[in-house]
């Protein structure tokens, strides 16, 4: 027996002053299942809710509705108002006649009408409710970090600091990623490693950070809280507890290949660590060149570690780990500018990207920091610098600004100036994106010690008598112009890791056309992913800076932080819930679902006498944030939204029409 | 047509975009004709063309479904769904003998309380032309 | 320069501005009517110069190639039909090649070509000149005899004694031969009439094209 | 099996040298060809600049006629490839157009081939295939290749090779052993098309990059384009004067045929006086 009761606001005279209130309550009355109608002047308030609290005890109300404003002000506090009347707060529904109704009417004969319609709809809709409970999960308070650049260690710092522990993992021997390879950062100048060595040194030692390097995500599976990692570590072929780092192998190792950190502008060993300040600070075997591994000759290193560190049949490790959140700060990865054959990057060696510009520049790079045209090792007089090579292109590459360009090749522009005194820059640009703090004031700095900036693209390079020819246009003049340069930068885009979208597919994580991942919400959920428990941190998400990805990385820190802050997460109820009786198996619903949170599940059932076997589609209510897009998708009807079920909404639908 | 008489339109309108923007309507005092009733779902994606042909057979002579803006999903990618099996549904209701510009389709943000006006109000106007949805309470 | 010719020639404007709302209702139907003889994406353009950057023979004009895909972009439809430029293009695709929104810019030029033609905007006569005579010979024998199409335009853009030396040579050696029509030349002529009803047409100017004429037109 | 042969006006004309060395390779190498019959003029290079439509229905004519050969069309002449290539991509991509375009050549078009230029003939045939059929090494003669812009621009639909570094015309003339000079100015627009109405503007042109082929070592430059050809050969007025080849007058003289069935002595700048001093002719 159904025992609903019907609760009218009048809201003042919010909703009293349009609508007819004691009309409305008359009609409710009527209602098939309503045995208690009362009117209140404001049901929110104390008293409001005593007289709900009162009726439910004394009428045995198993169903309230409560007709007054929009669900999205007020359905909470009647909610948790007949969970302490002892009702199930989901059967509580609300009838919105105030922002729907008499705020948008002014003629009482309409409301009035229109209000008993929208109460029968909630009427129709409530009998057919069902005690709903949310169920509670417990968290892993461990989180894991991927990638080890800037922002996977601000990130990993952030959430250590807090108290809980951290994994990063990094496929790179070392961790540091494309900061380590910068000399110096705008707008500061301030030198790249003296402030990132120390970050480095300080997630090495904290006590509640682990790092891994050399080590991949294999696979991810499971939710929020609960994430079911698996972990490769390759062998690195070095025992890291014996290791000293002397670094008498890396000296005596007598094959070599171009150094990946210099941009192959310089070459390292087969054993190896990409730059001395690395964390953690152990060489690592390259299996690919390492004799004793393509030839089965040599060993040298082995001979000559004094602690016997080295270790040839070390063996990968696969590691599995349950973690509760994932930071995915996978970071980004530099256009290939061989698309642009009118440049000749590849073809002629004094063409080069901003990244073999910083190695350049750096003490720690090949030639000392001393910048010397890769061609001849001349020092170049007159360096021309084009911006968007890659960028804010459709036609060779993408159609999106990369955002630091245009502020690292002002930076270079000006260190240009103080490596090389008298030296000439030329930058070719089309617009100057310099907003940012004391951003538009470097760039000035830039143009005022006497860089010549260019409107305009340029056309092609070729060389001509040992200089390269740059053609470009400048549109402020509206005439065509050349320059004679020693030295030619293209700012390289920052394009999408290779492999983010496979990345992307482990995290259960959408990326956009280009390949960065994407945000819950542009603007309200930067950090936030569509899986519940994963973050992003950092240029895995869009091209950015240092300043901002450290201020992403610190942000999905806390988003983490809050979430293990709480012992056990407790789930909304309105899921997804399969009748396995109807269902035929055909998980055309696992195609529509954004949270991979159906799976296919083995039943065994009695049809008749014999045993049978069937697949059928299987909700995981922790991934599960109840969009109802698989309840379309379903042919069977077998797949229903607990909350608003396809019986509650055709109830609506009868009601509304009747 | 009597200038009096008011279509009754149902409104599927998804929690987070539409609902919304009907509730800003209201807060902004914005009034628009009494034709519309609305069914809250969680998303554009949730709503079965079931329910809106449904609501023709039982006699509403409009039907507006409303959802996030292409992109804006809350749940990412529901309103795209909406968004296919709506040119679907309208060539099915064509096969039913139903007309298919009694179903309209709009995105309507949180924000945009004032577009949720205008459809209503412009939404009211059409049916009001088509006149009252007979046919279809004669067939089905 | 460039507004110095504006106020000359159009003494209305208010002082020396380019009065930009007096185009306001023209931009896009030019646009549009640019994109539809080929001129692909040409409202795309964020004027970076690339293309006049590697445009071979920019050099030789007075407005650059990116300052006509301006015109076109703010709906200049006089400008940019009488700016010399779009018969400068030699038509070698460099600048489509290059450019990183997708804009045809070579493809944009010859649109205004074909629109200048159509609404008899004569900038360039030597160029109209040589268009008529080729159409008009493809017209008559279905195929183009070098010889005639020089004899031709020469006359009739009466530069006759250019190249007089090398074409003397070339018909020494049997390059310039006299004419000879091919069969199947009916059912080109019909692709011509196909078009004539149309409203827009260059080759409204072919039919009764004769020398005479053409010298007095032109 | 073979192709259909699209010469184009200018070999009959003005370009007779490349129709009659283009000729003679294909005889040589055995690549089996029919002279497209009744073929007409594609347009190259006015209709474009006059109408769209005409543009495509000019050479659609043409398509049409090798479709019923059923062989797939190939010409010397690159204006033509890429008039052919712009209506095979147009018909195909605009439906509109195709319809407007095929009702008044009152046929239809599938476009089973591509239209090809000679050259991709000859790779189709393979670098390797011609290399082994020399039989006069071209030893020590310095080649510019000039690609000009036809055969590689738009590369929307004239794809010949890369549009910014193109290599494989290297490829075909060093199978003659001569040897391809590196310069980087052979996709360098000549102006050719405005050669009779801008004659000044197109010397300059010409000019320019003649001296660059002769700058980076070249003795001669060497084009797949009659435009180009004509326009090198008759307007550079630079200091050293280059001789202008076909790619097929240097393949045929490496065939060891005879350079007056491959048409070297009509040539505007003196073709035979390098080749005799390097003893190859």
């Amino acid at each position: 027996m159904i025992r609903i009761g019907v609760f009218v606001c009048w809201c003042g005279s919010n909703i009293a002053g349009t609508v007819d209130v004691g009309k409305v309550a008359e009609e409710s009355a009527k209602m098939p299942g309503v045995v208690h109608v009362e009117q209140n002047k404001y049901t929110c308030s104390d008293p409001g809710q005593d007289s709900i609290r009162k009726a439910i005890k004394e009428h045995r109300l198993d169903r309230v509705v409560v007709a007054a404003c929009s669900p999205r002000m007020h359905e909470m506090t009647f909610r948790k108002c007949a969970a302490s009347a002892g009702l199930n707060q989901y059967l509580v529904e609300m009838a919105n006649i105030r922002e729907h109704c008499s705020w948008v009417h002014s003629d009482m004969s309409v409301a009035t009408p229109k209000a008993v319609d929208i109460v029968r709809r909630a009427v129709a809709k409530v009998k057919r409710s069902v005690p709903l409970f949310p169920s509670t999960i417990p968290v892993e308070k461990r989180a894991l970090v991927i990638g080890g650049g800037i922002a996977g260690i601000q990130a990993a710092l952030d959430i250590a600091e807090a108290g809980y522990e951290v994994t990063i993992v990094e496929r790179e021997p070392t961790i540091g990623g494309r900061m380590a390879q910068l000399d110096k950062t705008f707008p500061t100048l301030d030198c790249s490693s003296c402030i990132l060595t120390p970050k480095m040194v300080d997630a090495a030692s904290h006590p509640g950070i682990r790092i891994l390097t050399c080590s991949e995500v294999e696979d991810i599976s499971g939710y929020v809280g609960n994430f079911q990692v698996r972990l490769r570590k390759r062998a690195r072929s070095i025992d890291e507890a014996r290791c000293t780092a002397c670094g008498i192998c890396i000296s005596k190792c007598p094959t070599s290949r171009d150094s990946e950190f210099n941009m192959g502008l310089g070459t390292r060993k087969a054993i190896y660590m990409p730059f001395p300040q690395a964390v953690p600070n152990k060489p690592t075997i390259d299996r690919e060149i390492c004799r004793h591994f393509t030839e089965g000759k040599c060993g040298i290193c082995q001979k000559v570690c004094p602690s016997g560190a080295v270790d040839f049949s070390q063996e990968d490790q696969v590691l599995n780990e349950k973690f509760g959140a994932v930071v995915a700060a996978t970071g980004a990865t530099q256009f290939s500018v061989e698309a642009y054959g009118e440049y000749g990057y590849g073809r002629y060696p004094d063409v080069i990207t901003g990244l073999e510009l910083e190695r350049l520049i750096s003490s720690t790079g090949p030639t000392d920091g001393k910048i010397r045209r890769p061609s001849d090792g001349r020092i170049p007089r007159t360096v021309v610098f084009i911006k968007c090579v890659g960028s804010r292109d459709e036609n060779k590459g993408y159609p999106y600004c990369s955002k630091a360009c245009c502020m690292y090749t002002a930076k270079h522009a000006i260190l240009l100036k103080e490596k090389i005194p008298g030296a000439s820059a030329y930058v070719f640009y089309m617009d100057v994106r310099a907003g940012g703090k004391d951003y538009e004031e470097f760039y000035q700095r830039s143009q005022e010690i006497g860089t010549r900036y260019v409107r305009g693209r340029v056309s092609r390079i070729y060389p001509l008598d040992g200089k390269l020819i740059v053609q470009g246009e400048d549109t402020l003049l509206g005439q065509r112009v050349e320059v004679e340069a020693d030295l030619v930068v293209l700012a390289a885009a920052m394009v999408p890791q290779i492999d983010a979208p496979e990345m992307a597919r482990k995290l259960g994580i959408s990326y956009n056309q280009y390949g960065f991942f994407s945000e819950a919400h542009p603007k309200l959920r930067p950090v936030e992913t569509n899986t519940a428990g994963v973050f992003l941190a950092g240029t895995c998400q869009g091209p950015k800076d240092i300043p901002e990805t450290v201020a992403q990385a610190s942000a999905a820190a806390v988003k983490v932080i809050s979430l293990f802050a709480k012992s056990e997460l407790t789930t909304n109820p309105n899921v997804a819930s399969v009748d396995e009786s109807l269902c035929s198996g055909c998980l055309w619903c696992m195609n529509v679902c954004p949270y991979k949170a159906i799976e296919e599940k083995i039943i065994t059932e009695r049809a008749g006498k014999e045993t049978v076997t069937r697949s059928v589609a299987s909700v995981n209510t922790g991934l599960c944030q109840g969009c109802g897009a698989c309840t379309v998708a379903c042919r069977d009807g077998a797949m229903n939204l607990l909350g608003f079920t396809n019986e509650q909404i055709l109830a609506e639908v009868e009601a509304l029409c009747l | 047509m009597s200038l009096d008489w008011q279509p009754k339109i149902v409104g599927f309108t998804c929690n987070w975009c539409s609902y919304a923007g009907a509730d800003l309507a209201g807060t902004s005092r914005m009034s628009y004709p009494a034709s519309v009733r609305i069914i809250r779902v969680p998303c554009s994606g949730r709503i079965n063309p079931v329910f809106v042909i449904r609501a023709f057979q039982r006699g509403a002579d409009g039907v507006l479904v409303a959802g996030c803006h292409p992109g804006d999903c809350h749940y990412s990618t529901g309103n795209m769904y909406a968004r296919r099996r709506f040119q679907v549904a309208r060539r099915f209701m064509e096969y039913l003998g139903m007309d298919p510009a009694r179903l309209e389709i709009h995105w309507i943000s949180a924000s945009e309380g004032q577009k949720f006006q205008e459809v209503i109000r412009n939404m009211t106007d059409r049916i009001r032309a088509m006149g009252p949805n007979r046919k279809m309470r004669e067939i089905l | 320069m460039c507004l110095l010719k504006i106020l000359k020639t159009k003494g209305k404007r208010r002082m020396n501005y380019l009065n930009l709302s007096r185009h306001e209702g023209e931009w896009l139907p030019f646009a549009q009517a640019v994109e539809a003889e080929g001129g692909k994406k040409v409202l795309s353009c964020y004027q970076c110069g690339k293309c006049s950057a590697g445009c071979p023979v920019s050099f030789a004009m007075e407005e650059q190639p990116h300052q006509v895909i301006r015109m076109v972009q703010l709906g200049l439809s006089d400008r940019a039909l009488n700016s010399p430029t779009i018969w400068r293009c030699a038509g070698c695709f460099t600048c489509t090649t290059r450019c990183p929104r997708g804009v045809d810019i070579a493809g944009v030029m010859s649109a205004l070509r074909v629109i200048a033609l159509a609404r008899n905007v004569r900038t360039s006569r030597r160029a109209q000149a040589f268009h008529k005579v080729f159409l008009s010979l493809i017209k008559r024998y279905g195929r183009i005899n070098e010889f005639e199409l020089v004899v031709r335009y020469k006359l009739a853009s009466m530069n006759l004694f250019q190249d007089l030396d090398l074409g003397l040579r070339m018909f020494m050696q049997g390059k310039l031969k006299p004419p000879r029509g091919i069969a199947g030349v009916r059912q080109l002529r019909s692709l011509f009439r196909h078009e004539k009803g149309g409203k827009r047409s260059g080759l409204r100017l072919l039919p009764g094209l004769q020398l005479t004429r053409h010298r007095e037109g032109v | 099996m073979g192709y259909a042969y699209y010469p184009g006006c200018s070999l009959h004309g003005t370009a007779k040298e490349y129709d009659m060395s283009s000729r003679a390779c294909l005889d040589f190498l055995g690549i089996e060809y029919r002279e497209l019959p009744d073929w007409s003029c594609c347009g190259a290079s006015s209709a474009h600049s006059v109408d769209h439509t005409l543009a495509v229905s000019l050479p659609a004519r043409n398509l049409i006629l090798a479709e019923q050969m059923n062989l797939p069309l190939m010409t010397p002449c690159t204006a033509c490839y890429s008039r052919l290539r712009g209506a095979h991509h147009a018909l195909r991509s605009d439906p509109g157009l195709a319809r407007k375009v095929l009702t008044a050549l009152g046929s239809e078009y599938k476009g089973r081939y591509e239209p090809l230029s000679i050259l991709d003939v000859l790779y189709q045939y393979g670098p390797e295939a011609v290399g082994e059929k020399v039989t006069k090494k071209l030893k020590e003669l310095k080649v510019a290749c000039y690609y000009g812009c036809l055969l590689l621009r738009p590369p929307e639909y004239a794809d010949f090779d890369d549009p910014e570094n193109p290599g494989k015309m290297e490829r075909l003339v060093e199978t003659t052993g001569a040897r391809a000079v590196d310069w980087p100015h052979r996709t360098e627009c000549c102006g050719a098309s405005l050669s009779l109405s801008d004659t000044k503007l197109v010397v300059s042109l010409a000019t320019f990059i003649v001296d660059m082929a002769a700058r980076h070592g070249a003795e001669c430059i060497v084009t797949a384009c009659p435009m180009c050809q004509a326009n090198l050969d008759m307007r550079q007025r630079g200091r050293t004067k280059l001789p202008v080849y076909y790619v097929t007058e240097l393949l045929g003289l490496a065939f060891g045929l005879e350079p007056k069935r491959l048409g070297l002595t009509t040539h505007m700048v003196n073709a035979m006086g390098l080749l005799r001093a390097k003893q190859l002719a």
